[in-house]
């Protein structure tokens, strides 16, 4: 029913070029392609948040050429973001029904607002919690779940998903995978992104392929194997290894001590924890969304001040948590936050102002130091061949590239500043699959030089994959430890229910 | 920082982590003065400082939504001014009835605090910018329509600033008082309130997710600059005359009371009942400093330190209560 | 120079009478002079009453400087001494005053008499002729100048009433010794603006002789100007006011001329009367015009 | 948008891209005033205007570091007058060389502008109403230095603001240019500057780098206060009277010279070189009307609509610019 006709956007390059496609009712059509192949943009122009250069789309029939969101949504197309819109000063409920308040002559109806909310939260797992609380009360996850229902509680022709899932654990995939059964069987025609192929091959009827903002085909079901979608979403030139062949867990783990945690609290979401981590090792964390994962790392970043407990970094004695960053930067501890938006990224300045930020503390020569902006441009060149982001150049701000790029700029930024330990949450968030391998590869090379490395990640396989360990946090506590290489996954899962069941 | 969340549960608990810092802080500023001046503590002062708020409680009141709705408006004291010449210029030189030129001296408001929603809205300017250009447009209108001369009105706006029998307050005492609950209302209950905070805390998430933002900030601009024009009206009530030259300065001191009750000037934050209190604060001080008879040296150094001592306090309150 | 009598004090009264005395801005020098003698009063009289001096943050806010009128009824003085910052708007609260049963006395700034009609109220005024005092400034500045000469007037706050008054002023001695005034704006009292404004002035009028600003500061703000446009053999300034600044100019003779109002002894006259008053409720009390003198550079001692 | 991104290509371009707009008001005012104001585009009208900008040039190069970094000083027009106060005592009362008197009055400056930056930011305080507090405190303290009282200071200051021989320009002048070039250059080349932008664009992502804010912010804050002193000295020198009322409501006029010229309230955004553009602007403007001898009303609309019209316009250049 919708039908793009030669699409094209032109930013400082071409991100879209001449895409045409078409979306049937009750059909799910995944969206595939590398990090900044030009998905988000696609989207965003089907969505009317953004006009084509060229190029025309036809909705039933009719021209449709949307000039705002509310058009679009007018005739029918709804969009979830790849970023997240929550407004952290509004109850949940009312970010659910922002852009049409239940009201009678302007007047809220709160009653109804409140008892329609606690329908479609409960809808959506979220129904343990209270629609009149703050939304800044929510981890990044549930703010992806809540983004997720304020744009879908209303019937829609066409639902667009832009990466839904990057911040979701397996359980709320799943309930969301559930969802869109539903909508499908409504006949809503269902555009889907991720970077995660399992869940597409799961879900979709049709696949499309980008490139470099070019439509490389369109596939049924199950015409495509994995590694034939990897090889048509990367360029062919530039090779990359075939995937978990390479998910293997490093070897070189040491006795030696990278970062002991005891009895951590944060209340009311960390709760006495403690582990330690050893220099060269990899320890993953695993657990459901607001386990408290995120709060465990920042807690021990100094992000948020820890209520209790001591931190011992390397062979050094055991101090108290730290009181802000700096400290723990000093330390020897740097950490790839989940949030890259609210508190990882400057989006108005560029790439090489980003990477070098970290930096700008350690010249010697003080504050009235001169910058180098040359080398800092030099250091942000070799960082996106390396890492492969895609720019046109290295003075192009950071809030004009794709999700997956701007995640990749975080993890840039901090192997510049270098640490002996890392805290990563999620740090995968938004990447492509090829490019996955290459963070992976990245992180393995750190540990061989000896970092020790925390990783938060909600997905589960990542970790195995990836992980000489993994604890598992649930409800605020560090329930149990695992040690690789063979995990059992359904032992893993047990356990970060553990901590909700009743005693 | 979360006076928005409306949670009916231990409520004396809720109010006193709300208002309590700022109650403290108004009964230290009663007590010290009532101990050091004389008359301080008596119901004589106590109503004559009731009836000399009504007009920076009502520009307060408009600039909370404001700030609130993450713009700004620094004409209000231009704008306050201009109403009540307009006012005048109806009433006697028109010879208009006073409920009409009561209504097109608010309109006149409203007008200009709307024309300033609508150019910053709708060109993305920013509003301090656009505000500052109106504060000089109509100060410089005031003077025009005036000649440059303040003008004697008499009595016919009596009924407004005299204090009522019974009660010893005026009228303008009980409209500004509605005028404040109202506002906390507008904020709370309603879409536009709503909307103003969603503004506030992100207007580029609030386009995102399809809704125009120029509306809502011309009716909440507009809201402003009536409540500027009622200011006008008390003003002029009380002092029977209208003058071009009145007002002035006044925005830093609305703007002051917002931030003392707690408004962010980063938009997303703010409560109107908690203004009021901010506006108490400012005019306890000076209501005290006058009858101690202090210099304007001392009276200017102890305003300022009063004011950032008051936001301190009230941060280092919220930080020990976060832990 | 014109002395308060000290001979007609009420004996000290064991419920001495508080008197506010409420200024327009004691940031302005003129003021502070004006406190500064009451307070020195009050001290070598301190058995007969208590002080309570205020003034307000900026001279244009009238309605600051009647609340405080308010708030001096609500704190018990027995008598208020205003100098008020607009003629009119002060009127309504001062006959609240009075119906509270204080003495009210008028100084500096004569209320507006049609507005004391309309509000049926008396009020003694002590205070200068602003306009004669002018006059007199620019008759002596038109003894320097030919008639046909240009010069430029530097005008206070428009709304303010000692702004006209001396405006008016200026214009009669210009007009009476066939001078004329090219250009005539309003630099607010300030400095600054005074400067910028002169500046454009000699600019725009390259054959002006002279520069009458209706107070010092705006004097000094022209000198400036003068001084950097290199006309200080051509160009005269003469102010109104004679605040400290003033005297130094005009010793060094860049500056011709200016008004002395005495304002150390306006406030003491003020309360003289009000006392007087206080003691004998039933005087008919009369006003007092206070001297202006001209201060030249032949006046001030060396 | 992008002022900072410094890129060398197509340089003419890159500059009319940002300064275009800017160049075209200024000119089209000049044109303007030459034709109707007599004698306005002469040499002499020109150099008095330039002899007569440097204390607004310093200041609002002061404060457009402040609001890169995302803060805000209003106090800056009192501290200017606290300093010149202060050194007006320093020469006339304890009779210190100039030199000495200068340093003490910049580094006065300095600490007031270095306590609201710690305040702001140790605290996390909003900077207006710290500053707004400074505002109070720095004014009362002027008027307790000189007792009300202005000071004649003569000529001692004289070679400050005299016109230099064969250029016609005051030293001021050129210190004024200097400054402009040094912020300019500290803005883009060092440290501070870099952490100014990257604060004021998102404090939280620079406290997660593991970077303490509050030092910079101090020092910015520091450099403006004592930016503020320089601008005193500088008035006081073309004056030739130290005054403790100088410099009110100068704070407005900075901002909105850093505003005209595209530096943004939000922070993260501006550039020195064109706040110095933004002060040209309202000096023809002010020069202009004064010269055409208008009245305050007409001067106050005027300034007022200009104000609005040069912000718009170049908001209207950069979104058809961006299509
Ligand atoms: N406003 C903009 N200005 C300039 N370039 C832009 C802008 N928006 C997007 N681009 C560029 O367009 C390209 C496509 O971006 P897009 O966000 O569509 O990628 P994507 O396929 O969604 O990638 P990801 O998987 O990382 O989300 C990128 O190279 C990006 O840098
Ligand atoms: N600012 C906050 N104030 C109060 N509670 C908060 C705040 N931020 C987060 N929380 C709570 O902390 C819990 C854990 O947060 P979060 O969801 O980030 O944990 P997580 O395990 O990292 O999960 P995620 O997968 O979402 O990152 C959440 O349940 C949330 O309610
Ligand atoms: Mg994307
Ligand atoms: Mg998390």
């Amino acid at each position: 029913m919708l039908k793009l006709d030669a699409l094209t956007k032109d930013f400082a390059t071409r991100a879209v070029d001449q895409v045409s496609l078409e979306f049937a009712p009750g059909q799910v059509h995944a969206l595939l392609g590398a990090n900044g192949a030009g998905k988000s943009t696609l989207c965003k122009m089907i969505a009317g948040l953004i006009q084509p250069s060229q190029g025309s789309m036809l909705l039933d029939g009719k021209k449709y050429s949307p000039d705002s969101k509310r058009q679009a949504q007018s005739a029918g197309v709804q969009i979830v973001h790849q970023e997240l819109n929550v407004l952290a000063t509004l109850t949940l409920a009312e970010n659910l029904f922002l852009s049409n308040l239940p009201n009678r002559w302007g007047i809220l109806s709160r009653r109804t607002m409140h008892r329609r909310a606690c329908e479609i939260l409960s809808d959506f797992g979220l129904g343990d919690l209270d629609p009149h609380a703050l939304a800044s009360s929510l981890g990044v996850g549930q703010q992806q779940l809540l983004e997720i229902a304020a744009n879908t509680w209303q019937p829609t022709q066409v639902l667009i998903l832009d990466e839904p899932t990057a911040a979701l654990s397996n359980r709320e995939s799943q309930r969301l995978f559930e969802k869109i059964h539903l909508w499908k069987h409504q006949g809503v025609a269902i555009l889907y992104i991720s970077h995660r192929l399992a869940e597409v091959q799961a879900l979709a009827d049709r696949i499309s392929i980008l490139r470099d903002g070019k439509l490389q085909g369109t596939w049924s079901r199950g015409e495509l194997q994995e590694c034939d979608i990897v090889s048509q979403m990367t360029n062919p030139s530039k090779s990359m290894a075939p995937i978990s062949s390479t998910l293997r867990p490093s070897p070189a783990v040491s006795t030696r001590q990278a970062l002991r945690v005891e009895q951590l609290w944060l209340s009311p979401k960390v709760q006495e924890v403690s582990f330690s981590l050893r220099a060269g090792e990899i320890l993953g964390v695993a657990g459901l969304v607001g386990s408290g994962r995120t709060e465990l790392l920042r807690a021990i970043f100094g992000a948020d001040r820890a209520s209790g407990g001591s931190l011992q970094v390397a062979d050094k004695p055991a101090c108290k948590p730290f009181r802000n960053p700096n400290e723990a930067v000093r330390s020897g501890l740097v950490m790839i936050s989940e949030d890259r938006k609210a508190d990882g990224l400057l989006l108005t300045e560029s790439i090489a102002a980003n990477i070098q930020l970290p930096m700008l503390d350690r010249t010697g020569l003080g504050r009235f130091a001169l910058t180098q902006a040359r080398q800092a441009r030099c250091l942000a060149e070799t960082y996106c061949r390396d890492l492969a982001i895609r720019c046109d150049s290295s003075n192009q701000s950071v809030g004009t590239l794709s999700g997956g790029n701007q995640q990749k700029v975080v993890l840039a930024k901090w192997l510049e500043r270098d640490g002996a330990v890392f805290l990563m949450d999620e740090p995968t968030r938004g990447i492509d699959v090829a490019a996955r391998e290459l963070v992976y590869e990245v992180i393995r090379n750190l540990a061989k030089a000896g970092k020790g490395i925390l990783v938060v990640s909600s997905d589960l396989e990542e970790l195995i994959g990836l992980c000489d360990s993994i604890g598992v946090m649930s409800n605020g506590r560090w329930t149990t430890s695992f040690s690789g290489p063979n995990y059992e996954p359904q032992a893993i899962l047990e356990a970060m229910f553990a901590g909700y069941s009743p005693p | 920082m979360k006076d928005n969340a409306v949670s009916s549960n231990r409520p004396i608990q809720q109010t006193l982590a709300t208002y309590g810092g700022l109650l403290v802080a108004i009964l230290v500023l009663l007590g010290f003065f009532g101990v050091f001046a004389k008359n301080f503590l008596t119901t004589t002062t106590l109503l004559t400082m009731a009836n000399s708020i009504p007009d920076i409680t009502v520009l307060a009141v408009g600039m909370t939504l404001v700030l609130i709705a993450g713009g700004i408006d620094l004409s209000v004291g231009s704008v306050l001014a201009l109403s009540a010449c307009f006012l005048g210029w109806l009433m006697v030189d028109l010879k208009l009835p006073l409920w009409l030129a009561s209504l097109g001296a608010i309109a006149l408001g409203a007008c200009c605090g709307g024309l300033n929603g609508w150019i910053s809205s709708a060109f993305r300017i920013p509003a301090f910018i656009v505000t500052l250009g109106m504060l000089e447009i109509a100060r410089g209108s005031a003077y025009w329509i005036t000649d440059s001369n303040t003008k004697y009105v008499g009595s016919s706006l009596g009924w407004f600033s005299d204090p009522i029998a019974p009660l010893g307050v005026s009228a303008s005492f009980l409209i500004a008082a509605a005028v404040v609950l109202a506002g906390q209302w507008l904020l709370h209950q309603t879409v536009l309130g709503r909307l103003a905070i969603a503004i506030g805390t992100n207007a580029e998430s609030v386009r995102m997710a399809g809704i125009r933002t120029t509306a809502p900030m011309v009716t909440l601009y507009a809201i402003c600059g009536g409540l500027c024009g009622l200011a006008g009206m008390m003003q002029s009530a009380r002092l029977s005359t209208v003058d071009p030259n009145s007002g002035a300065g006044m925005e830093l001191s609305a703007i002051a009371a917002c931030v003392i009750g707690g408004t962010s000037l980063r938009g997303g934050q703010g409560s109107v009942v908690r203004t009021f209190f901010g506006v108490l604060v400012i005019s306890i001080l000076q209501t005290g400093l006058a009858q101690l008879g202090a210099t304007d040296p001392i009276k200017r150094i102890v305003t300022g330190g009063v004011i950032i001592l008051s936001v301190l306090l009230d941060s280092l309150r919220k930080q020990s209560a976060i832990r | 120079q014109p002395k308060a009598s000290n001979t007609s004090l009420p004996p000290a009264s064991p419920d001495k009478p508080k008197i506010a005395l409420v200024m327009k801005s004691l940031a302005n020098e003129f003021f502070s002079t004006m406190a500064e003698g009451a307070k020195q009063h009050q001290s070598q009289n301190s058995p007969q009453y208590e002080l309570i001096v205020n003034g307000i943050k900026d001279e244009r806010d009238l309605a600051r400087q009647a609340a405080i009128i308010d708030e001096m009824i609500a704190a018990k003085v027995q008598a208020i001494v205003v100098a008020p910052a607009d003629s009119k708007a002060l009127v309504p609260v001062l006959r609240r005053a009075k119906l509270a049963g204080l003495v009210v006395v008028n100084i500096d700034n004569k209320l507006d008499e049609e507005i004391l009609k309309a509000e049926s109220l008396t009020v003694p005024f002590v205070g200068p002729n602003n306009r004669l005092g002018a006059q007199s400034v620019g008759q002596y500045l038109a003894k320097s100048l030919k008639p046909g000469d240009q010069v430029a007037v530097l005008e206070g706050i428009r709304t303010s009433f000692n702004a006209t008054q001396r405006r008016l002023g200026f214009e009669q001695a210009m007009k009476d010794a066939g001078i004329q005034i090219v250009d005539s704006q309003s630099a607010n009292w300030e400095t600054n603006q005074a400067n910028t404004i002169a500046a454009s002035m000699l600019n725009a009028h390259p054959d002006l002789k002279a520069i009458l600003a209706a107070n010092d500061s705006m004097a000094l703000g022209a000198m400036a100007a003068i001084k950097a446009a290199n006309k200080t053999d051509t160009v005269q300034v003469v102010g109104f006011d004679n605040i400290s600044a003033a005297q130094e100019a005009i010793r060094q003779g860049k500056m011709l001329a200016t008004a002395d109002q005495h304002g150390d002894q306006l406030a003491v006259y003020g309360i003289e009367l009000a006392l007087k008053l206080l003691q004998d409720p039933n005087s008919i009390p009369e006003d007092r015009e206070t001297p202006v003198d001209l201060i030249t550079a032949g006046s001030l001692p060396q």
